[in-house]
């Protein structure tokens, strides 16, 4: 009887051991929908902006949609193992059809909705889809036109009528046909309802539980397996960490396919029993987000950036007087705001500063945000400049990092409360093993690591080494804190000359995080020392030439004036001592470098279209610059063809001041 | 029916019976009202001259009136010889003109027609406090011997009675009907009087003629303080010089109802219709309401005329559009 | 700035659509009410309460009567004065021949008498629209005016031409008449006028007040969207009037006690009508504001010689006034057409977006 | 019928149904029979006799001053024609009201936007229920039990109309300063709001980009198809009207020159002369 199962699961979301007496019995998500739908009845669990107000669905509401439309699923054929694909934006019904999908022993697969048809085409036939449950017309027309390939498609189901009355009805269904179908089937056979619990109970923990596709840069998606296990134990270990409850709001707004959003809007909601918010469009998510205040809350770096950014445009247009105001009360953030979010002792003064602060700019600030009542944030997915993420720190917003992957169920690491740094992403979750492989690459071993790539062992088996550790592909070091620092893809980290180190892209992103500097390009594999091109930003550094009375006639002029070589050196000088604080990357420290006197520029071939830079063709370009790094010289003559905008071709000839850079030593570097 | 039929003979006929037996009453009944109907068409001259180039409703024409008389009197009782007073007078409406165009007009251009109203009642408030502020609330004569303008009656015995003219009545109609002459002459005449008909048919046309906007809009305001500043001698004649006067200049708005917004033979003929209704209204049915029916006699006529005719006596009609 | 609405949501059409969707609007009127209905009649002095609240609620209802003519329904009156007068007559006549009867049933049933005549007067609206429009109501004015001197049976053929208020009670407490306490009356004005403003809002946010609004924004397409203009502008000169009509008995007999025809003539009109222009066309809010404005800046100006000891006569500071009122409308036009409301509008925008300057 | 009607994004499969629909039934909604309308001694329109079919969408095209909006204005009764006769679902009716016309399922949308400027994108919609609203002054007054009841009804199916056209963000904002092409799909949503069975589009793409022009086209015909409801549109897009119109009439100064299929109009000579010709 289920009953055992659901039992065993007290309100704070812990397992307790079974009655059963041998192993204790893992829940389901199905498990805890009955759970919530029992301890949690009236709580609200879900909510939708649809139609102008926000919809609400209890979790007694949730089970009986749930259920019902599960019900009605097995009537339209499914069956234990069937892949059903889940394609959509952030609505409640798709959110609905994983647990739909579990309770009878299907997979669900949520697919990126604004990939391609030929893209999603690839993961639907690789997964094997039968069902497909789709958000609009849009996506319906995109799984239509794949049916050719999709020879097991059984079913597509849709949840936005519009448009949709003229399609083949044997083919495609409504959600509220399908939920029909299971509201008739109960009134057929009153133990529908009995079997369908009983069927939960045949879920195997262990097994399958959703597949989510990485969107890799290289090569096709692949198939990440993931079991009920991983889930939730990870699930439970990250609410414990945070201490998540069943009060708190979050809201839904990226990819369901991303595991991100799986586990905070899913996964951790389910175990913790809290509401998850649905916005009415991917446009009005910033209005939706101030609605409902969240109080955990999830964002890839790139939306704090765009945050800050629309921030700083909003301000401009300010007037003076309130920009003076905003303008100084974030100074005095930044002087005393994180350290009174860590609960640091601060000057009795910086504290009523920052209470006015509070006042005046900071409160409204986050109101209009959004983030008022925000207990958690969390950003992650790749480095965030330390300025960002200061900033929201000091407005006394709980910003913190965290690493994941989807094979590890997300969690792998995450900064505890007041351990902050900018540049770690903490210690190791809970019930995660960490090790820092020969070659610097970061393996981690936890209950929430992947079963496997669907039908992809080479993968699976160069991933996941037998006693079940995982490559992460990055490399990274664990600080004297214990907290883990990730500087590279650990394929792109060369080693001195010396045997230290050499993470090319650690060192250019704590570079480029400098607002003066646009690109950079680290050398140091195979050679002596580390040495750099910059590229200055052409915009940022004129405003701060004109401000200090710099005269210039062109790019190449202001490049090679004196004043931006020291304005360049004194962040250089930064980031060794950054550097120098780290042991494992201490000798990484830049010694020498040179501020191109061209932009690095795509019509040129320097950057790809995505304004990534194409290293292997500088190295060719400017090798006599390379060389010269490596040398004694002080300068270097170079001649450049260039094209310009009217695709005229022409040449730049420019004698390239190089600088040297003193070396930062620490105490530390000399025991290790 | 009995009391039916009464009521029919004394609404309907009776009035007219008296009419008949006394032509020399009646004869003075109509003189009086062509006298202030005149002065009415004076004052919805003033309306018409603004509204026709700049599409403004100019509520403050009737304490442009009481205004420019006071500035008139005021400056006579301060010593200034009558001639030198009627001068500074007319610079003193110039300068009003050049300062409302400036401060109001200019800052409200394409505004709609009711906010410019509003603007009028706004100014007619700063012009009563100003006026009353400066010249004191309390009537005051028109110096209308020192201006020339003779004070004496002529009897004219007809119809077995004789009707009495004040001297002043008669010059005010002839000097009504000089101003009337001298604006149609300036109108047909003069480049700006041109470029005012182009204005208040066509903007850009009125540009054409090299005149700006503003200039005109200076001008008319100068061209209906003159007419008000000539009312306002009339008016003051046959009365007193009195806030008093503002309350029955609304009643040129009746005038403008019936005579169109922009015409002035308009305002002429609908000045003396309402001029000369009202009073024989009021001599002859007016008892039978108790009297006192002048107050109101040119609006509710106003009014049932607009049932009938809502683009007013020489209006056009206009076609709406969607 | 003040107003932190992160967390507000609404999961109702109810909820959406309520007067005051805000929270904090919500405790402000809240507070504000507590104010008006608790502490004024503890601590304001007599003097405060019959000379600066009783008029200013009584403005602020006409004002009310009239923006729902003109800034809601967009037809201009000039009339105002003359439907206050109708309604305070009707009071009059109506209590002195039902003596028995409750005043304030009395006071409710006057508005439907102004409301009548308004209609009468409303009737020109479906032909000739905006000045012409004005002018009519000018007829109005001078034509009721005109009756309320010569048909002396409305004043009870008083010799004095002016109509006493009897004394009325309620509860056993005198509410009208010379032994109705200041406070007494304010309390009756308010809740009167309270009550009064939320059935104005409540119409006008709904199907009969939008076909206002209707009418006033493009009333060619307001017609074929099968709005019947007959219907539509009578009801809001109905409406108007009504209100104009009970603020009209309200003033007689709550505020002043006794009236003659001068309490409404047009100046009476005009006064409102400068309430309605500088609290804002088409904002409830903005009637309140405007008619506060008016009155009390007279209130304070007159107040300003004495305090400083100065020898400037009463009237002279009323002439002053009435520039400084005339300036202020040119400047609303001119700076804001749509009044303090608009301002205080604004004002809350940027509160509600602060610290940016706009809504992102 | 008119099978290669496609604008970007629509699938064959529907909008064939919208025209199909047309093909059953062929009813005839209303009719224009011989009428001539002047202003003063000037002809606007004379003699003009067309239908309109239940359930499809209908053309009315021609160069500036061929008296379009004039027909339109003609049709819901805002101009009375001197001679000629409508009938509208069979009835035959000389003058009308325009809010008879309304009532009687009319609905339009104007050259020159018409939207209630000082009310919302939600009020404005809100607007087009007038008709179907009917809870009296009384609970109007009280604004609860069945007034607020009526309300929210209509809240709930002007809800559907901001879904249905995509403006959800702009929902509360005043229209006045809406860009000129949201303003337009608002004023659609508004004769939405009407749920009309003919509804009448004056120049709904008139002064919009390729984008939006596309917007309106899906929203024309969605109407069209998931509602049924009967259009009348007057375009100056030729590629427009081709792709949505069933069948188009072509006025040139006041007079009817052409009524056939978008096929058979395109390649009448008169047409090529009076409009297509001078246009391009």
């Amino acid at each position: 009887m289920n009953k055992s199962v659901v039992d065993s699961i007290d309100v704070a979301g812990d397992v307790v051991s079974g009655t059963s007496g041998s192993a204790p019995a893992l829940p389901s998500f199905p498990h805890y929908l009955l759970r919530n739908a029992e301890t949690l009845r009236n709580r609200v669990a879900m909510r939708h902006k649809d139609l102008g107000i926000w919809r609400e669905w209890t979790w007694a509401d949730l089970l009986q949609e749930i259920r019902s439309f599960s019900l009605g699923l097995l009537q339209l054929g499914l069956r234990p193992g069937d892949k059903v694909a889940i394609i959509g934006n952030n609505r409640p019904r798709l959110y609905w059809s994983f647990a739909a999908v579990q309770a009878l022993g299907g997979v669900p697969v949520p697919v990126y909705s604004d990939s391609v048809a030929e893209e999603m085409g690839y993961v639907l036939d690789h997964a094997g889809i039968r069902f497909a449950v789709c958000q609009d017309q849009e996506q319906v027309d995109k799984v239509l036109s794949l049916q050719e390939t999709l020879t097991g498609l059984n079913c597509v189901i849709y949840d936005e009528e519009r448009g949709m009355q003229h399609y083949n009805k044997e083919l495609v269904h409504a959600f509220d046909f399908v939920q029909q179908l299971g509201t008739q089937a109960v009134e057929r056979d009153p133990g529908a309802i009995a079997n369908w619990c009983d069927g939960i109970d045949q879920i195997d923990t262990d097994g399958l539980c959703v597949m989510l596709y990485t969107s890799g840069t290289t090569g096709r998606p692949k198939g990440v397996m993931l079991s009920h296990r991983n889930l939730i134990i990870t699930s439970l270990n990250a609410n414990r960490f945070d201490t998540l409850n069943d009060q708190e709001e979050t809201i839904a707004y990226l990819p369901l396919a991303w595991v991100g959003d799986h586990v905070f809007s899913y996964g951790q909601s389910y175990t913790a029993g809290y509401c998850v918010c649905c916005p009415e469009s991917p446009d009005t998510v910033t209005s939706d987000r101030r609605e409902i205040a969240p109080s955990y809350f999830f964002a890839p770096p790139r939306v704090f950036e765009n945050l800050l950014t629309a921030i700083t445009v909003n301000m401009e247009d300010a007037s003076r007087m309130k920009r003076a105001m905003f303008d100084y009360f974030i100074k005095v953030a930044n002087k005393h705001g994180e350290k009174i979010l860590n609960k640091e002792p601060v000057s009795p003064i910086g504290s009523a500063l920052y209470g006015l602060g509070k006042l005046f700019v900071y409160g409204p600030l986050k109101n209009r945000l959004g983030m008022s009542k925000v207990r958690v944030a969390y950003t992650a997915g790749e480095a965030i400049g330390p300025d960002i993420f200061r900033f929201y720190r000091s407005l006394g917003i709980n910003l913190k990092q965290l690493y994941g992957q989807t094979e590890a169920s997300v969690y792998i690491t995450a900064q505890p409360d007041g351990q902050i740094d900018a540049n770690t992403v903490g210690t190791p979750s809970l019930d995660v093993e960490i090790d820092i492989a020969d070659n610097g690459e970061v393996m981690y071993r936890s209950p929430g690591v992947f079963m496997g790539y669907y039908k992809n062992d080479d993968a699976t088996e160069s991933t996941k080494t037998p006693d079940g550790w995982v490559h992460t592909g990055d490399a990274g070091f664990i600080d004297d804190a214990g907290h883990l620092r990730i500087i590279d893809r650990s394929k792109d980290v060369g080693k001195l000359n010396d045997g230290g180190l050499f993470p090319p892209k650690y060192i250019e992103n704590k570079l480029k995080f400098f607002s003066d500097i646009k690109e950079v390009v680290a050398f140091g594999d195979g050679k002596d020392y580390v040495a750099v091109f910059i590229n200055i930003d052409l915009t940022a550094v004129a405003n701060w030439a004109e401000r200090n009375n710099i005269v210039y006639g062109s790019y190449q002029e202001l490049a090679a004036h004196p004043q931006v070589y020291d304005m360049v050196l004194a962040h250089v000088e930064k980031v060794n001592a950054d550097l120098a604080a780290e042991p494992r990357v201490a000798s990484a420290q830049i010694r020498r470098f040179l501020v191109l006197h061209k932009e690095l520029d795509a019509d040129d071939g320097e950057l790809t279209r995505t304004l990534k830079v194409r290293r292997s063709f500088i190295v060719e370009r400017y090798g006599e610059l390379i060389d010269a790094l490596y040398s004694d010289k002080t300068e270097q003559f170079v001649s450049t063809g260039v094209t310009f905008e009217d695709g005229r071709t022409g040449t730049i000839d420019a004698t390239v001041r190089i600088q040297n850079v003193p070396s930062v030593q620490r105490a530390e570097q000399v025991v290790a | 029916m009995e009391g039916l039929l009464t009521g029919l003979d004394t609404f309907l006929i009776a009035p007219f019976r008296d009419m008949a037996s006394l032509p020399d009453f009646l004869l003075q009944v109509v003189w009086e009202g062509f006298v202030s109907g005149i002065l009415y068409a004076l004052i919805a001259l003033g309306f018409v001259l603004i509204y026709k180039a700049s599409a403004v409703f100019n509520f403050a024409q009737g304490i442009m009136v009481v205004f420019s008389a006071l500035v008139l009197v005021s400056l006579f009782d301060l010593g200034v010889p009558a001639w030198l007073a009627l001068i500074i007078t007319i610079g003193v409406m110039g300068l009003l003109a050049l300062t409302i165009e400036r401060v109001v007009l200019r800052k409200l251009v394409n505004q709609h027609e009711a906010i410019l109203l509003m603007a009028t009642i706004g100014l007619t408030l700063v012009l009563k406090g100003a006026g009353q502020l400066v010249f004191g609330g309390e009537p005051k004569s028109m110096i209308t011997e020192e201006l020339g303008l003779s004070t004496g009656s002529t009897d004219w015995e007809v119809f077995g009675g004789f009707v009495i003219f004040q001297h002043i009545d008669i010059a005010a109609a002839v000097i009504a009907i000089i101003m009337v002459a001298a604006l149609a002459l300036f109108f047909s005449r003069t480049r700006i009087g041109r470029a005012l008909r182009a204005v208040a048919d066509d903007h850009q046309a009125a540009l054409s003629v090299g005149i700006s906007l503003n200039q005109i809009w200076a001008i008319v305001w100068f061209a209906s303080g003159i007419v008000a500043l000539v009312t306002g001698i009339m008016w003051g004649a046959r009365s007193d010089v009195s806030f008093a006067l503002e309350i029955i200049a609304l009643k040129a708005l009746a005038v403008l109802i019936l005579g169109g917004f922009t015409s002035v033979p308009g305002a002429i003929v609908g000045g003396l219709i309402v001029g000369i209704g009202e009073k024989l209204f009021e001599v002859y049915w007016g008892p039978m309401f108790g009297g006192g029916v002048e107050a109101w006699f040119a609006y509710v006529l106003a009014l049932i005329f607009l049932l009938f005719r809502p683009q007013g006596m020489f209006g056009e009609r206009h076609i709406e559009r969607v | 700035m003040l107003y932190r609405e992160a967390g507000q949501f609404k999961t109702t059409y109810a909820d959406d659509q309520a007067l005051l969707p805000i929270a904090q609007d919500r405790i402000g009127l809240l507070l504000i009410l507590i104010v008006a209905f608790v502490a004024m009649p503890m601590f304001a002095s007599e003097f405060f309460l019959s000379s600066i609240m009783i008029p200013f609620l009584v403005f602020s209802l006409a004002a009310i009567g009239l923006n729902i003519l003109m800034g809601f329904a967009g037809q201009l009156s000039l009339g105002t004065g003359a439907f206050m007068g109708v309604g305070a007559y009707s009071c009059y006549k109506m209590t002195t021949i039902f003596p028995d009867l409750n005043i304030l049933i009395v006071l409710l049933l006057s508005g439907l008498f102004s409301a009548a005549i308004g209609v009468v007067f409303g009737l020109p609206s479906l032909r000739i629209k905006g000045l012409y429009l004005a002018i009519t109501t000018l007829a109005a004015q001078f034509f009721l005016e005109w009756c309320f001197i010569r048909i002396e049976w409305l004043y009870n053929y008083n010799d004095s031409g002016a109509i006493e208020v009897p004394q009325r009670m309620l509860f056993g407490l005198a509410i009208t008449g010379p032994h109705a306490t200041p406070i007494t009356r304010y309390l009756v004005i308010l809740s009167v006028v309270a009550v009064m403003t939320l059935v104005a809002a409540n119409v006008l946010r709904g199907r009969i007040g939008r076909s206002w609004m209707m009418i006033r924004d493009m009333d060619i397409a307001a017609e074929l969207m099968g709005i019947r203009p007959l219907f539509s502008k009578l009801s809001a000169f109905a409406f108007s009037s009504y209100y104009c009509g009970v603020a009209g008995a309200l003033m007689v007999f709550f505020w002043l006690g006794s009236a003659e025809v001068e309490s409404f003539d047009i100046n009476h009109s005009f006064l409102i009508l400068f309430m309605v222009i500088i609290g804002g066309m088409g904002s409830l809010t903005g009637c309140f504001m405007g008619a506060a404005f008016i009155w009390v800046l007279p209130v304070i100006l007159r107040a300003i010689p004495t305090a400083f000891e100065l020898d400037i006569l009463a009237a002279t500071m009323e002439h002053i006034s009435s520039i400084v009122i005339g300036v202020l409308i040119i400047f609303f036009l001119i700076v804001e057409p749509h009044g303090l409301a608009r301002l205080w509008r604004v004002g809350k925008e940027k509160l509600r977006t602060w610290p940016f300057p706009y809504a992102n | 019928m008119s099978a290669n009607i496609d604008i970007a994004g629509m699938s064959n499969s529907e909008t064939q149904t919208g025209a199909q629909a047309q093909a059953d039934a062929k009813e005839v909604l209303l009719s224009v029979d011989n009428v001539t309308l002047t202003f003063g001694g000037v002809k606007a329109i004379s003699d003009i006799s067309f239908n309109i079919n239940k359930g499809e969408i209908r053309a009315i095209i021609g160069p500036n001053g061929a008296g379009k909006t004039s027909m339109l204005n003609v049709i819901n009764g805002f101009y009375h024609p001197q001679k000629g006769r409508i009938s509208y679902k069979g009835k035959t009716r000389k003058r009308m009201k325009p809010y008879h016309a309304a009532s009687s399922g009319i609905a339009r949308t104007f050259q020159n936007v018409a939207l209630f400027s000082g009310m919302s994108t939600l009020d404005n919609i809100m607007s087009g229920r007038s008709l179907k609203m009917k809870r009296g002054l009384f609970w109007q007054i009280l604004h609860v039990g069945p007034a607020r009841a009526e309300e929210i009804e209509h809240r709930a199916h002007v809800e559907k109309i901001i879904d249905f056209l995509e403006i959800a963000h702009i929902r509360k904002q005043p229209v006045g300063k809406l860009p000129y092409g949201l303003q337009k799909r608002v004023e659609l949503g508004r004769a939405m709001a009407m749920e009309p069975e003919l509804l009448l589009l004056d120049e709904p793409m008139a002064g919009m980009n390729l984008e939006e022009k596309e917007d309106m086209s899906r929203f024309v015909l969605d109407l069209n198809s998931e509602f049924g409801t009967t259009i009348a549109l007057i375009e100056h897009d030729m590629g427009v009207v081709m792709d949505l119109a069933d069948r188009v009439v072509v006025l040139d100064y006041g007079q009817k020159i052409a009524d056939g299929t978008p096929s058979e109009v395109q390649s009448n000579q008169r047409v090529i002369d009076a409009y297509l010709g001078v246009a391009s």
